[in-house]
């Protein structure tokens, strides 16, 4: 966990009652109460800057906090030879042509490329190109393109296409593993992104209308007429498991006892195009099936916590085991079986059972991503409401 | 007494016969010079050859360069830190610190020892130079016990001048005949005092700002124009007219 | 030696005896976090097998290398660095604060100049077009104008590339790194594309030669050789009069085909040059910046409590200001320290002007004369 | 000295509809929390249009044509209080705003809970959020590198890609951004009392997320209000504005005007320079001018940038002690707490 290099400033005796207690089942016990699916509360805006396409802001009950902005520009699309044509992305076409149904939109289909969005993470005390920072951004653009539905939305005709910057800004302190802040940013600042309209038509040079208020949503929200699939930007979690619990939104204090971290990635299924003549209503949201984008396991900081010493060894407590100390000078750093309440840091992989509940548990429908899409679509839905 | 002779060049070879020959004492080489065996002796820096007949030493005068500490050099040095026992003492620019035990003065224990910041300034004798170690300092001497002059400075201001000058400064009167700047000043009624440091440093205080800075251009300028006797006189002259 | 070497060393010396087929593969030993004291006489001893050794203490310190990057080790075995192996820049001591402080409060400057006055700035020029070299005091700086034919920047075609190349070399001071740009060197720098670049006294337009293709790329490089104060205002002077110094190739352009003349061919020419812009630099002392100095020196840069630099032309056109912090100074004293570096850029500005006319009569010794009289004899 | 002190929208800004920006909360968010960014829905910067550029032309004309009917009433002197009652809209510039007014200032502090103290500024359309964390200990790394400086404060200023009218990608290495940096550290430096603190740092970070002229101004009032806020005791506010003049440098025109409160299409145009000064007093902690100017222009601009700083700073104050008062309402603090730090505030003012 490279943004998170400091070391953890917790003692093995705190560590190992997070560990009991976070590893009781049925239902773990977490510091603040919540239970192993809760998200904390957060606050979140979008549409704060004036100045760019798009934009969010969202603060973590711990404080952290994170602003997205969306810029786009016009850029000439290069011709099809030069283009980079992800093979996956290619494949998906052939599935969508069918519901897309002849939008004009099939002659060029393979034009898209992924270098049309570029993304820049900036974590204060950190350098650009520090493998921590590096490492998030990827994450974060890896499940942003990996359905290839937002490329798609990004062309104007085949010789045009928008250019998408998207630049990441943690404002507080690294305090706990940003991405799934940074995620839930640039999702909802995705969800705000408008791109100005366009007059022109066919293959002509774009021409675009003067006037914001005519500017389009990239996203265009549930229940208006799109020919564009009701794709949503992905969101990625993180989820921790210590024994067999397996925790949702992890603290600092809990990715310090923490036996494996995941970042799970995921985005709606899209739904077919609404048809023209109904009107969706918004319970439709609530139909929504999740997928899987991408998963990759973070390394969590408890890997490198210093070792409790078990009361029989601790010449501070004058070895209530006696026997045992002299014979262990080194004991500190040697291997010695697992004592009970004894911190010791996890080592080895983790169970693949374990695993895929973990996943499993993140795309459950009615699960925890459900509740957070439904949360930041809330946000969104808000925004235009006042509008 | 020492003899001036002849200038020398780095690989120069130097005149058989102009190196001293005690029948007994042995032939002791001082700084810039090196003995190749099985008996050649090689100047290493460029300069002039000096030699000691009653001594028995030749050694190769000059100036410029940076400062090399060698055991009994009386330097002035800046005060870098304090850790454990000891001070940590620049003494060179640019180069690895010097170490002054914190009982190195005269007269102290662990409780009446000197508390120097960092930046203080002290005049001490290199007790130790040894190229792979830690250059030593000390403040006292370890025989008598005394300080001799060494220790603290207070107030003041420091002056950069050459090592040269620095080092014929520090000659007794006699043998350096060629820098009488700081005498023809003393002469003129000025109140200072001076303290020497063979690194290069040169302490002047005791006396008004005003007459520590004269002295201290009256030296920094005999150095950079390398004045002869006449030169400095006139120098001398005209600073003092400026100071009326 | 660092710990981890001298484990690794151990075990490459027993890899080494292995691969002589003595005795069982060893097991590469933990580092461990001993104390390096203990282990000194193991790192220093020339243990048996002096070649075999050396050899291992190569792969070992490759070894450690790698092992010391801080994502392998965590604090625990993480070593400071020992503070003597970095220069650094020499600091002036207690004592020589102090005296500055109040020798200034008497009205005395260590070199005995007045609180006004300039250190004896001279100006001299190489053998060849646009080589400067700038005495203030000790302080020297060489600045050298090259320029070559390139293709401009996408975003202005019709402008040449004008660029200041600054750098603080460890000649000057072992504690600049090569590479590794200091707080002066970003400040020096930017003082000097302010005052020159930005004010336009180097017409770029002139520098071009094919709109979007060819133009002219002029770089100056300054040197400092030495620091001993005000590098801002002796650097200003020196990148000036190398640039009014410098002669660029002729050239002609006949369609697509620029042409670059030797100065056989035809005689160089000087770059248009619209204004002369110069630094000068008010040092402040006192509890609230009170006294201003001109033309600190070293020592004297050492005590300041704020800085002021202000560039003008000799037309009164101020080209840049800059005091970038320190202890707040009165308005009306920043005012009347402007109104002094006019009259002290009208000085600075004439003896340019003399030395660059002064340069240009020696070598003109014959020049134009000569050509002339040698066509004459042609003629005739 | 100039009329009262008091922020003065633009005609331009108040046509927009200001509105509380929507906010969401999660789950049991408190209904207290509100917004911290009130902005007007999105009306994103465009680039000046040939338009405006062409009505800011005219405004020069009309400027110095109306100059020299003006040139000897006392509203042209720069200390005299301006009679707004026979000011001519010819005078007003390209945003509707007179030649002493500021921009709308709007600030809020302890924006963030996880820092130790954190603000949010805007003027204009420039917008800086600031976060300082410290005092902490010295690390070892940071030790070394600057045991000659031995400066308290870390500023570092980060510039998102977004901020600017096009995208431009944030540079680690700008030699601009590092001067800003080192500006506004070195100034600061010296109004916190540093020698509370030895062997420590306070790093305050600055975030930029929209430009539009007056951005180093911004910094300095935004660090300003953030250090308040952490509670690190400082001898006075640092606050910065800039100052210009309707004069071109070519122009020796005597009656050209100092403007205050520069936005970008004006920096763009016109000289101008940056002014900080200590706790609204005349003494100038930073002064930066980056234009070719006469000589001439400075005394006035500096004076009008002087004036500035002391609006900013009688803003600035208003912004503390409002929230300070927020906080003692909330209970957050206990009043007994706060008189005594409002005494010493008050006497500061006195």
């Amino acid at each position: 966990m490279a943004t998170n290099q400091q070391q953890v400033l917790i003692s093995p005796a705190e560590l190992a009652y997070l560990h009991a207690s976070l590893s009781l089942s049925p239902e773990p016990i977490r510091p603040d109460g919540r239970s192993s699916t809760q998200f904390r509360p957060l606050v979140a805006e979008t549409d704060i800057l004036p100045g760019t396409n798009g934009s969010a802001r969202i603060c973590f009950a711990d404080g952290s906090e994170a602003i997205v902005g969306v810029k786009v520009e016009v850029e000439k699309t290069k011709p099809k030879a030069g283009a980079m044509i992800n093979p996956e992305e290619g494949k998906e076409e052939k599935g969508d042509t069918g519901v897309e149904g002849g939008g004009g939109f099939d002659d060029d289909k393979k034009n898209y490329s992924n270098d049309w969005v570029e993304l820049a993470v900036d974590i204060p005390g950190h350098r650009d190109d520090d493998p921590g920072t590096a490492f998030l951004g990827n994450m974060i653009l890896e499940a942003l393109l990996e359905d290839g539905e937002l490329v798609k939305r990004l062309r104007i005709n085949s010789r045009f296409h928008w250019k998408m910057y998207l630049d990441v800004l943690l404002i507080s302190q690294p305090l706990s593993y940003p991405l799934p802040l940074l995620s839930l940013t640039t999702h909802l600042a995705l969800l705000s992104t408008r791109l100005p309209c366009l007059i022109s038509e066919g293959d002509e040079d774009p021409m675009f209308d003067d006037d914001w208020a005519a500017s389009t949503n990239l996203y265009p929200p549930r229940g208006e007429k799109s020919k564009l699939s009701t794709s949503r930007p992905p969101i990625t979690l993180l989820v921790m498991s210590v024994g067999h619990s397996i925790l949702f939104d992890p603290t600092y204090e809990e990715l310090a006892v923490a036996d494996a971290v995941l970042a799970v990635s995921v985005s709606e299924e899209p739904t077919k195009p609404v048809p023209q003549d109904t009107i969706a209503t918004p319970k439709q949201a609530k139909d929504r099936a999740l997928r899987l984008l991408s998963i990759r396991s973070i390394d969590p900081p408890s890997r490198i916590t210093p070792p409790g010493v078990p009361n029989g060894l601790n010449p501070a407590t004058n070895g209530e085991v006696a026997g045992l100390q002299p014979k262990h000078a080194e004991a500190r750093t040697a291997e010695v079986p697992a004592t009970e309440g004894v911190w010791k840091a996890p080592r080895g992989g983790v169970s693949r059972s374990v695993l895929s509940a973990m996943v499993f548990k993140a795309l459950e429908k009615g699960g925890v991503a459900d509740e957070v899409l439904d949360g930041l679509q809330g946000v969104e839905m808000a925004s235009e409401i006042l509008e | 007494m020492a003899e001036e002779g002849l200038f020398v060049l780095p690989g120069d070879l130097i005149d058989p016969s102009f190196i001293p020959s005690h029948p007994k004492k042995p032939l002791r080489l001082g700084p810039g010079l090196r003995h190749i065996p099985p008996n050649s002796i090689l100047p290493t820096v460029s300069g002039q050859v000096y030699t000691d007949n009653r001594k028995n030493s030749i050694w190769v005068e000059y100036n410029g360069g940076r400062y090399v500490p060698s055991t009994n050099d009386q330097v002035i040095g800046q005060i870098q830190r304090s850790a454990g026992e000891h001070y940590y003492v620049n003494i060179a620019p640019y180069a690895s610190n010097a170490v002054l035990p914190h009982l190195a003065f005269e007269g102290v224990t662990k409780k009446t020892r000197p508390q120097l910041n960092p930046g203080a300034l002290v005049y001490a004798r290199v007790a130790l130079a040894h190229k792979h170690m830690d250059v030593e300092l000390e403040c006292v001497s370890p025989s008598t016990g005394k300080a001799d002059g060494l220790g603290p400075l207070v107030d003041g201001m420091v002056f950069n001048v050459s090592l040269g000058l620095a080092r014929r400064l520090s000659m007794s009167k006699k043998e350096n005949s060629k820098v009488i700047v700081l005498d023809l000043l003393g002469d003129a009624g000025l109140v200072f005092e001076v303290v020497v440091g063979r690194n290069g440093r040169v302490w002047i205080g005791g006396g008004s700002v005003a007459d520590t800075v004269l002295v201290g251009r009256a030296l920094t300028q005999t150095d950079e124009e390398d004045h002869g006797p006449e030169a400095q006189k006139n120098v001398v002259r005209r600073l003092l007219s400026e100071r009326k | 030696m660092e710990k981890g070497t001298v484990e690794l060393q151990v075990w490459h010396q027993k890899f080494l005896r292995y691969l002589a087929c003595e005795g069982s593969p060893p097991a590469p030993g933990r580092i461990s976090s001993r104390d390096p004291l203990h282990d000194k006489s193991s790192s220093h001893s020339p243990s048996s097998g002096a070649s075999q050794s050396w050899f291992a203490i190569g792969i070992a310190l490759i070894f450690s290398s790698f092992l010391k990057s801080p994502d392998k080790l965590n604090s625990e075995t993480q070593i400071p660095l020992p503070a003597v192996n970095m220069p650094r820049e020499a600091e002036i001591s207690t004592n020589e604060k102090q005296f500055l402080k109040t020798a200034l409060t008497e009205n005395v400057r260590i070199d005995g100049r007045l609180f006004e006055q300039y250190r004896p700035l001279s100006l001299g020029f190489g053998e060849e077009f646009g080589v400067a070299e700038v005495e203030l005091g000790k302080t020297r700086i060489l600045a050298k104008v090259s320029a070559e034919v390139t293709v401009p920047y996408a975003d202005r075609p019709f402008d040449g590339i004008f660029q200041i190349v600054t750098e603080l070399s460890p000649m000057v001071s072992p504690a600049f790194e090569v590479n590794r740009p200091t707080e002066t060197e970003v400040l020096l720098s930017r003082l000097l594309e302010k005052t020159v670049r930005r004010s336009g006294a180097l017409d770029t337009e002139s520098l071009c030669l094919m709109a979007g293709k060819k133009c002219w790329a002029v770089r100056v490089d300054v040197h400092v050789l030495s620091h001993d104060g005000n590098l801002v205002d002796a650097a200003c002077v020196a990148v000036v009069a190398a640039l009014r110094h410098f002669r660029k190739p002729d050239t002609s352009v006949e369609g697509e085909m620029v042409t670059v003349y030797t100065a056989a061919e035809r005689e160089p020419t000087p770059l248009s040059w619209l204004h002369s812009p110069y630094c000068v630099t008010w040092s402040f002392y006192g509890e609230e910046g009170e006294m201003a100095l001109l033309d600190a020196s070293w020592k004297e840069e050492q005590v300041q409590v704020a800085s002021f630099t202000v560039s003008l032309n000799r037309h009164g056109e101020v080209c840049q200001i800059a005091k970038l912090g320190g202890v707040a100074v009165d308005a009306v004293l920043l005012l009347k320290c402007t109104a002094g570096a006019t009259v002290e850029v009208k000085r600075i500005s004439e003896m340019v002007d003399q030395k660059l006319e002064e340069d240009a009569k020696r070598r003109d010794k014959g020049g134009l004369m000569a050509e002339l009289r040698a066509e004459n004899e042609r003629e005739s | 000295m100039l009329a009262p002190a008091k922020p003065i929208n633009c005609p331009l800004a108040s046509c927009l509809a200001w509105s509380a920006c929507p906010t969401k909360k999660f789950t049991n968010c408190s209904d207290s929390e509100l917004s911290l960014f009130r902005l007007p829905p999105s009306a994103p910067v465009t680039t000046p249009s040939t338009d405006t550029i062409n009505r800011f032309d005219l405004y020069l004309r009309a400027t110095s044509v109306l100059d020299s009917v003006f040139s000897h009433s006392p509203a042209r002197n720069v200390a005299m209080p301006l009679d707004t009652s026979t000011y001519s809209m010819a005078l007003l510039r390209v945003d509707g705003r007179r030649w002493n007014e500021l921009r709308r200032l709007h600030a809020q502090i302890r924006t963030q809970s996880a820092s130790d103290g954190s603000s949010y500024l805007e003027m204009g359309h420039t917008k800086v959020l600031c976060v300082v964390t410290g005092p902490t200990e010295k690390l070892a790394s940071q030790r070394m590198a600057s045991s000659s400086s031995s400066s308290l404060l870390d500023v570092n200023i980060s510039i998102a890609g977004f901020s600017s009218v096009d995208r431009k990608r944030p540079s680690r290495t700008d030699k601009r951004v590092s001067e800003m940096a080192f500006t506004v550290q070195q100034s600061l430096n010296k109004a916190v009392h540093a020698a509370i603190f030895p062997n420590s740092t306070i790093s305050i970070s600055l975030t930029v997320l929209s430009q539009d002229g007056s951005l180093l101004a911004s910094l300095f009032n935004a660090a300003t209000l953030a250090l308040v806020d952490a509670g690190i005791p400082m001898s006075d506010y640092v606050t910065a504005c800039t100052s210009g003049s309707t004069s071109s440098y070519a122009a020796a025109d005597d009656a050209a005007d100092p403007l205050l409160d520069l936005n970008r299409q004006e920096e763009q145009e016109l000289p101008f320079l940056t002014v900080a000064t200590l706790g609204g007093s005349d003494r100038v902690c930073a002064l930066v001018c980056e234009s070719r100017v006469q000589v001439s222009r400075l005394e006035g601009m500096l004076a009008v940038g002087v004036d500035g700083c002391k609006q900013v700073r009688t803003l600035l104050d208003r912004v503390i002690r409002e929230r300070g008062a927020k906080m003692i309402e909330e209970g957050a603090i206990a009043r007994g707490d706060v008189v005594g730090a409002g005494d010493e505030m008050d006497t500061e003012e006195d």
